[in-house]
């Protein structure tokens, strides 16, 4: 049960609390990537948090494909509480990818990193 | 004398079955003795490492319960004492209690431990079993309760040779008290609860382990030291030979278990859990180790259990299903010699390491009292006998008793009992409730509007958990170089009590206003903290964790120094967020004092008539016609109750006492509210009238069933039946036993499966009770059980021993090759593969029986309507595995029954029950608070758009007349969806206002 | 004190050493062996692996004679006392009219009886010539520890009676895992093989743990031990432990015993000075 | 092959050995500890279950309870408290032909029971001889086996071991009478 100590988590009720802003807040802050940790899907604490939070997080990937910045920075992930090994995983897996996606184009002052032609639909 | 009650409650014993006991009581308005014969609480749990399934730290999450325990203002502790003799009757006995002389004035001492470093007299310590040492004078373990030393008059010098008496020389608080006296106390109580826990066996008397010749082998228990981070090798596996690390160790199963040879006939259901743990737990330290369990079954049997058995072996650790003879120590190495039998070959093999996974057993003392109190004990083991219908009742009327006394169990059974025991303790003492009650102290609260933060912040070595991996006095240093921080210290367990005096201490001194303490997880420690802040007159919510062992610490052991740094990381953004808290208000709201019970089995009505002989009101919906569920099929038990009378019995005492009202036909369809204040629509046919119900708690019993299978021709051939429907047979007299020549019983069938991958526990017991009734009725039939692992666990297995007395045959089959079963005309056709004799068993059956899984009755509607959670596989999911097994995460709503997990029926009974003592510590008040965490919204700003409304997932905002958005703080669960929606940001989540999230973002990435 | 004491066969024949060596150090002690009168064989392995009742009665037979003394009877041999044991066992349970059996002694191997305390410390008393830096592993083998249900030991998986009268003899007695380990004494003449590779890992894990030498309490084990060492010139001797206490008490008929050895135990003996 | 499992075997072994075999939960402890696993067909604790099943023929003719050494390593741990060499000599008991590798076996036994019988004590140089004449002394001196056991007969009596001339004793008509009972 180890994963790589950069990843760093915020505390909030529900993910249905997040808030579209605080995800764009962090981006622009330089930081590399982003997750929300949701209950699995029909079993939210609070019945839907994870479904609006989950509509946000789609809503935000398209902020971030005009912004420039490669919308895969950001996810989704539906988790239990007993779970604590997929928990791992994903760490490791949103650290990998970050990785090999290099530093965010906001610290390093790079251009865009994401051609806005490739952008895609809209929220399911 | 007859007629007066008292409303308070003695228990004895205080691990976690006691201390769990007491709390319930306490909390529901009983005056509560807890009296332990050792110096401190917490029983053999604080001796634990981790805990299976969840490897959650054992002394971590018993830690705030002990201190809890230890604050209580209802709870008084009588440590260091026993009860001698009980006079009187129920509801009103006169217990005597001899107190020891600690020689230590617990008033004045305050626990700074100068006494024990300086003492020069040692021995070893009975809390890290042999291999640790303590002191003459001496507190069994750092965050003991209470933190008071004792001095052991067997050993100090002072009493032995009438010199000495450094210890009263060094310490400061002139509290050691060479003068006192044992004292007799006399005290009233209106009940008792016995729970007197285990000692393990003493592996000695399986004198061919060589436990006590050899260094190295140790017992599970000294194992578990040996794994804790506080234990006597400061968490580093080593062997007690030469404190090298061992490469390979064993673990032996069974040692003074299934032994009838030496008198314990019974399993002690929990080594195979624990042994397996230990593994798991000692290849995370070091993966490189080899490990191999010697087993004869494993018995997984419990919630979550195979699944961990299973990822066990998929981690590489090794079982052999062969116990060994002996452990033959080798004179140079010392290392381990054993021989075993593997694939039908004698086998040998060197260890470094051996571990016994020893059983347990009541200790002589607690056998010795029970004779006192005229209690009688099973045969079997000496435990407490009970009735099979009433398992927390001794044979003593008034004295009730749990935890591992009662059988052999688990840290979650043993919880669920002291619960349950609480709630038939006080059920005869109900009227006198609240009477001989303490008020809290609390200050009152503090003002801090306008004042600047001022924080303090406490980092915690928890032990060597965090303190191994994370620079603590570096984070503490950092801490103290951030914005408004006025102080910071680190402690080496922050959760332990004379911490929380210290803590309190220290905001006083120190005038914060706010506390970040830097430790394990708000999800296990979160409320002591609260408590604590809250009995200095500050506002609970002035409190931010920051969790640098959960999240840091065991998760990145081998990154030492990233962890610190993350640490600091951690706590800079606890220490931006706490600067922003701001006090939260709370809204009192009256509770209804009624009990809804949906399901009307067995689980079902145990717990209506528990609420209505605590004096609350019950609704009990049941949805089929009538009451009973699987019950109503159920026709003997293995230790000879009639469950038809009981039932029958039970049924007119639930449909004619006035406090129950009885719905069946029914169906939920709609529920609403917050604990205190539920509301739950109800359908009723067949004229499908529409009620509401209004309820204070819930009780969530919707069961179970047997799993109809398709497997081994079932369905197709009529002489293949399930377990359920052989007892249905035979007790109706559909059975011609006469025709009869050989029936077999197939296990595991649907359950331990890639779909369904739990054990359903009870098939094991049930192929064995019927295969032992059919045994009664003809004697000369051939029964063959087919099993992978038989699981009577407990007490049980006595039966199963009883069962191939009597010439049952039992087959063990390997998953890769089960049994398969062919039609010939009548008869059926049974191959299956004999691993000992490598040769197919060919058996020609009359009866071919299944032994099928128990599945959760369908319930995702309900589940979904309720906002509850469920597993995988659809049983409901508790709060907290271990410590709590019938609450629902979400507050005042509680679980009984096979909907939790398969359970025989006095297990059924007993969660039931512990439903019941838990929501009645809910019912029992007047009114609750609620609120803290809601949305509030600032009406100036608000649109009126009506996207809160569309948000909210309990329709709490309404646009009011004036023309914006109203929360009511009373219904609002506070989840934030609304918060985050607002366009206009004009609703903000208390304590996760938008300005908080921001400055946590901001803190990680700008560092100060 | 007078003790009644059935010798057994061997004790006729191969392990005439021993039998001398009991009435020598029993003597020295001030106690009496009073030699069963007409004692017959117990039918050792022979009996009970054939038949029922011979096992039974055979060593009955002895038990009525020796219960007419009203003595404790003293077993030197392990195997012929669990066969006395087992038969007294059975016709205390279930009594058998031809062998009216009541019980009024208690059979007790010589061992067991000679590290009683009170023995004990007579031994200690008397000790002459402390077999000071003598290394002895003590093979106690099967039968006078197994099942504990018939000997009655306490501690079946570590024995430790002789162990204590070594250390009283002042012996430096070795730690080691073996004590109670098969020899396959009742197959050495039918199976030698499988008893030559019993006898081969006792004696491997002794020389490992350090001993010269091993010390036995049965004549069994002890001619087992002897025999099955083969030819190898690194063979440990097997004492018989009342031969150590012959020799540490300082009787005169040691040297005769030893002689009789099938392996020469003097060498280490010689090494201490101790002949 | 396959297994028919027959109860009543089972039953009768039970009844004449007075041991439960069925008692036995196949924990292999037996096996583990039991000395001489190497040189039988079967470890005890696949003997017992094959008892359980009921395949005589298997378990009688093994070689198991012939090579059993009787040092109730088993009996004193089985947790069962199953006295599994007990079971043994029964087995023994029952099986008249020792089968191959404990052809001797039976030999010794009757060598050792006569010599008994004649005398009241086992008169070891009588019996030895006996015993030599039975296992085929001249099969034995073609492959020089019985060089190594005069040889060893040569040291004991070198040595003094040797009692050359029997002894009867007294009441020998008791032992008569035993022998008469024998079977029962
Ligand atoms: C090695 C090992 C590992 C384990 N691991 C796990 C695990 O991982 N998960 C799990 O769920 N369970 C585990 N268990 C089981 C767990 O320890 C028990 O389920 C639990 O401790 C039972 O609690 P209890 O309160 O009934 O008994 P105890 O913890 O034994 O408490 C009894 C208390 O009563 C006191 N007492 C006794 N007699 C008297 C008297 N006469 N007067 C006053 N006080 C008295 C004792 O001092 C003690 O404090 C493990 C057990 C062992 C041995
Ligand atoms: C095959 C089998 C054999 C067993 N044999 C034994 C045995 O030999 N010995 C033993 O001790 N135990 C045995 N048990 C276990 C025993 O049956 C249970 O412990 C006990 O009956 C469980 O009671 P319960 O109330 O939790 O569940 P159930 O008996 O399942 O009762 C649940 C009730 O809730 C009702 N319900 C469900 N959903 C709703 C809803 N949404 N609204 C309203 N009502 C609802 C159901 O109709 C049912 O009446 C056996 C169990 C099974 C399955
Ligand atoms: S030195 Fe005194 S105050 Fe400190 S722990 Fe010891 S007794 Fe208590
Ligand atoms: S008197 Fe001495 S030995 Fe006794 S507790 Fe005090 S310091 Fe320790
Ligand atoms: S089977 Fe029972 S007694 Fe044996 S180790 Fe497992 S839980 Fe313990
Ligand atoms: S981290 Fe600190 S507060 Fe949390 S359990 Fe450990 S000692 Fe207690
Ligand atoms: S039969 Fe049932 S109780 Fe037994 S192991 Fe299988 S699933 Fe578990
Ligand atoms: S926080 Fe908002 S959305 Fe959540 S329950 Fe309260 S009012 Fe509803
Ligand atoms: S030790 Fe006993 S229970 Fe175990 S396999 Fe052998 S006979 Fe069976
Ligand atoms: S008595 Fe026989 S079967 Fe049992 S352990 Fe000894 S040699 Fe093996």
């Amino acid at each position: 049960m180890d994963y790589p100590p950069n990843v760093k988590l915020i505390r909030v009720p529900c993910s249905g609390r997040v808030d579209s802003v605080h995800l764009i807040k962090a981006f622009e802050e330089g930081m590399d990537g982003v997750y929300v940790a949701g209950c699995l899907e029909g079993e939210c604490h609070f019945l839907t948090g994870n479904l609006r939070a989950k509509k946000r997080v789609e809503y935000v990937k398209g902020v971030l494909t005009t912004l420039g910045i490669n919308p895969e920075r950001l996810r989704m992930y539906n988790l239990s509480a007993a779970m604590g090994s997929r928990f791992v995983e994903i760490a490791r897996e949103m650290t990998e990818m970050i990785r090999s996606l290099g530093p965010s184009p906001v610290k390093t002052g790079a251009g865009r990193e994401f051609p806005q032609e490739q952008e895609e639909g809209e929220e399911q | 004398m007859t007629g007066r009650k008292i409303g308070a409650v003695m228990v004895v014993g205080g691990g976690i079955g006691g201390v769990q006991s007491a709390l319930d009581l306490a909390e529901a308005g009983y005056k509560v003795y807890l009296v332990e014969s050792s110096p401190s609480i917490g029983g053999r749990m604080a001796q634990l490492d981790k805990t299976f399934p969840t490897n959650d730290c054992s002394m971590c999450i018993l830690s705030p319960k002990l201190v809890e325990c230890g604050r209580h203002p209802d709870i008084e502790l009588l440590t260091y004492s026993e009860l001698l003799g009980l006079e009187g009757e129920p509801g009103n006995f006169r217990a005597k209690v001899l107190k020891h002389a600690r020689y230590v004035r617990e008033d004045i001492c305050t626990g700074c431990g100068t006494c024990q470093q300086k003492c020069p007299r040692r021995t070893a310590s009975e809390f890290d079993g042999e291999l640790g040492e303590r002191k003459a004078i001496y507190v069994p373990y750092p965050q003991a309760i209470p933190n008071v030393p004792v001095i052991d008059k067997q050993i100090c010098t002072y009493f032995l040779k009438g010199k000495c008496r450094v210890c009263e020389k060094v310490c400061p608080a002139g509290a050691i008290d060479f003068e006192q006296e044992d004292e007799e106390l006399e005290i009233e109580v209106g009940a008792v609860i016995l729970a007197l826990g285990y000692e393990t066996f003493d592996a000695r008397l399986r004198g061919e382990y060589g436990y006590g010749r050899y260094k190295n082998v140790v017992t599970s228990l000294e194992f578990e030291r040996i794994l804790s981070a506080s234990g006597p090798y400061r968490g580093e596996i080593l062997r007690p030979s030469d404190n090298e690390h061992p490469r390979r160790i064993a673990w032996i199963q069974c040692t003074g278990s299934r032994d009838t040879s030496l008198g314990r006939g019974y399993c002690s259901s929990v080594c195979c859990m624990y042994a397996i743990k230990e593994a798991i737990i000692a290849q995370e330290h070091d993966p490189n180790l080899e490990l191999t369990i010697f087993y004869n079954d494993i018995r997984a049997f419990g919630k979550g259990f195979e699944g961990y058995y299973e990822s066990a072996k998929k981690a590489g650790i090794r079982f052999v299903k062969s116990i060994v003879s002996d452990v033959k120590e080798l004179p140079r190495t010392k290392d381990l010699f054993i021989r075993y039998v593997e694939d039908g070959e004698v086998k040998e093999e060197n260890f470094e390491l051996v571990v016994l996974s020893v059983g347990l057993e009541p200790s002589e003392q607690t056998k010795l009292l029970a004779k006192k109190l005229g209690v009688e004990l099973e045969p079997c083991g000496g435990f407490c006998s009970t009735p099979f219908f009433n398992p927390l009742s001794t044979t003593r009327e008034g004295v009730y008793v749990c935890g591992v006394f009662q059988g052999p169990k688990d840290i979650p059974e043993t919880v669920m009992q002291a619960s349950a025991a609480s709630a038939v303790a006080s059920a005869t003492i109900s009227a006198e409730r609240g009477t001989m009650l303490q008020q809290r102290q609390y200050l009152p609260e503090k003002q801090i509007k306008g004042e600047k933060p001022k924080i303090g912040v406490f980092v915690c070595h928890c032990g060597i958990n965090i303190a191994a991996v994370v620079d603590v006095e570096a984070v503490r240093d950092y801490a103290r170089t951030l914005p408004h921080v006025v102080w910071a210290e680190d402690n080496l367990f922050t959760c332990a009590q004379d911490t929380q005096e210290r803590i309190k201490k220290v905001i006083q001194e120190e005038g914060l206003n706010r506390v970040v303490v830097a430790a394990c997880s708000p999800r296990t420690h979160e409320p002591l903290f609260r408590q604590t802040l809250m009995e200095v007159g500050l506002n609970p919510y002035l409190f931010e964790m920051a969790n640098i062992r959960d999240q840091c610490s065991w998760v990145h052991m081998k990154d030492k120094e990233g962890a610190t740094q993350k640490a600091k990381d951690l706590v800079r953004m606890a220490v931006a967020n706490a600067a922003l808290l701001e006090p939260l208000e709370r809204e009192r709201l009256p509770v209804r004092k009624r009990a809804l019970v949906v399901g009307g089995g067995l689980a079902g009505m145990t717990a209506a008539l528990g609420f209505a002989e605590q004096g609350f009101e019950v609704f009990l919906v049941e949805r089929e016609a009538e009451l009973g569920g699987n019950m109503r099929h159920i026709y003997w038990t293995l230790s000879g109750e009639d469950p038809q009378a009981f039932l029958e019995e039970m049924i007119e005492r639930v449909t004619t006492h006035p406090a129950i009202q009885v719905i069946t036909n029914a169906e939920v369809v709609d529920h609403e509210g917050v604990q205190g204040n539920f509301s739950t629509g109800v359908m009723i046919a067949p004229t499908m009238t529409y009620r509401k119900l209004e309820h204070g708690v819930t009780v969530l019993a919707t069961g179970g069933e047997e799993y109809k299978p398709k497997e081994y021709l079932y369905g197709e051939h009529p002489a293949v039946l399930t377990q359920m429907e052989l007892e249905e047979r035979i007790a109706r007299g559909e059975l011609d036993l006469g025709e009869l020549r050989r029936v077999v019983m197939i296990q595991c069938v649907g359950s331990r499966t890639e779909q369904r991958p739990y054990c359903s526990r009870i098939c094991c017991s049930v192929a064995v009770k019927n295969a032992l009734k059919l045994k009664e009725l003809a004697p000369d039939l051939e029964i063959h059980v087919l099993f992978r692992d038989i699981r009577t666990y407990g007490l049980l297995e006595q039966y199963y021993t009883k069962a191939r007395e009597r010439g049952v045959i039992f087959t063990r089959y390997i998953p890769e090759r089960p049994p398969e079963v062919e039609a010939e005309g009548n008869r059926l056709l049974v191959k299956v593969w004999e691993n000992t004799l490598k040769d197919d068993l060919i058996l020609e059956a009359d009866l071919v029986v299944l032994s099928t899984a128990t599945l959760p009755r369908e319930n995702e509607e309900l589940a979904a309507m309720f906002k509850v959670q469920r597993t995988l596989e659809g049983f409901y999911l508790e709060a907290h595995m271990k410590l709590r097994p019938v609450d629902f995460s979400s507050d005042g709503i509680y679980m009984c029954g096979l909907a939790h997990s398969p359970k025989l029926m006095d297990e059924t009974i007993s969660q039931a029950q512990a439903a019941v003592a838990r929501a009645s510590t809910l019912l029992a008040k007047d009114e609750i608070e609620v609120g803290g965490v809601v949305a509030r919204v600032e009406p100036e700003l608000c649109a009126a758009c009506l996207i809160c409304v569309r948000a909210c997932p309990y329709g709490v905002p309404y646009i009011c007349e004036d023309g914006y958005s109203v929360i009511d703080p009373a219904k609002c669960r506070g989840c934030g969806n609304c918060a985050a929606e607002c366009p206009q940001k004009a609703i903000q989540l208390q304590h996760y206002r938008d300005e908080q999230l921001v400055a946590k973002v901001l803190a990680l990435t700008r560092g100060i | 004190m007078k003790v009644s004491y059935y010798p057994g066969c061997s004790l006729l024949g191969t392990a005439r050493e021993y039998d001398e060596s009991n009435r020598a150090v029993c003597g020295a002690l001030g106690i009496e062996l009073e030699e069963l009168e007409g004692w017959n064989c117990c039918g050792a392995t022979s009996a009970h692996s054939t038949d029922d009742y011979l096992a039974l009665a055979l060593p009955a037979r002895n038990l009525v004679i020796a219960d007419g003394k009203g003595l404790d009877l003293i077993v030197p041999c392990s195997a012929c006392f669990l066969r006395l044991k087992a038969s007294e066992k059975k016709l205390l349970e279930m009594p058998l009219a031809d062998f009216p059996y009541r019980g009024s002694l208690k059979v007790k191997h010589l061992l067991n009886f000679l590290a009683e305390d009170e023995n004990i410390q007579k031994i200690q008393e008397r000790v002459k010539k402390p077999l000071a830096g003598l290394k002895v592993a003590c093979y106690y083998g099967c039968l006078i520890v197994r099942p504990p249900k018939v000997t009655g030991a306490t501690e079946p998986e570590d024995p430790k009676e002789m162990d204590r009268l070594m250390a009283a003899l002042g012996a430096e007695v070795i730690e080691w895992s073996f004590k109670t380990e098969c020899c396959g004494g009742s197959l050495v003449l039918a199976r030698p093989d499988i008893a030559t590779k019993l006898v081969e890992r006792i004696l491997k894990m002794a020389k490992e743990a350090g001993a010269e030498a091993l010390v036995s309490c049965c004549p069994m084990c002890q001619s087992n031990l002897e025999t099955c060492q083969g030819e190898s010139s690194h063979r440990t001797p097997v004492f018989y432990f009342t031969e150590l206490l012959g020799l540490a008490l300082g009787l005169s008929g040691v040297k005769g015993w030893l002689k009789r050895h099938l392996i020469d135990p003097r060498q280490p003996l010689r090494e201490k000075g101790l002949i | 092959m396959s297994i028919a499992p027959q109860t009543s075997f089972l039953y009768h072994i039970e009844e004449k050995s007075g041991e439960k075999v069925s008692l036995c939960y196949q924990c292999n402890k037996c096996s583990s500890g039991c000395p001489v696993t190497f040189a039988m067909d079967f470890p005890p604790h696949v003997l017992l279950r094959m008892v359980q099943l009921g395949l005589k023929e298997k378990v009688l003719g093994s070689l198991t309870p012939w090579v059993c050494a009787s040092c109730e390593t088993c009996t004193t741990r089985c947790p069962n408290g199953i006295d599994i060499a007990r079971v043994m000599d029964t087995l023994r008991q029952m099986a008249r032909v020792a089968p191959a590798g404990a052809e001797d076996i039976p030999k010794f036994h009757e060598a050792f029971l006569n010599s008994i019988k004649a005398r009241g004590r086992v008169y070891e140089v009588g019996m030895l001889l006996e015993y030599m004449f039975k296992t085929d002394v001249w099969a034995k001196i073609k492959s020089r086996e019985i060089i190594k056991e005069t040889k060893l007969g040569w040291e004991m009596f070198r040595r003094g071991k040797m009692r050359l001339f029997p002894h009867t004793i007294r009441g020998l008509e008791d032992i008569k009478k035993i022998f008469e009972h024998k079977g029962k």
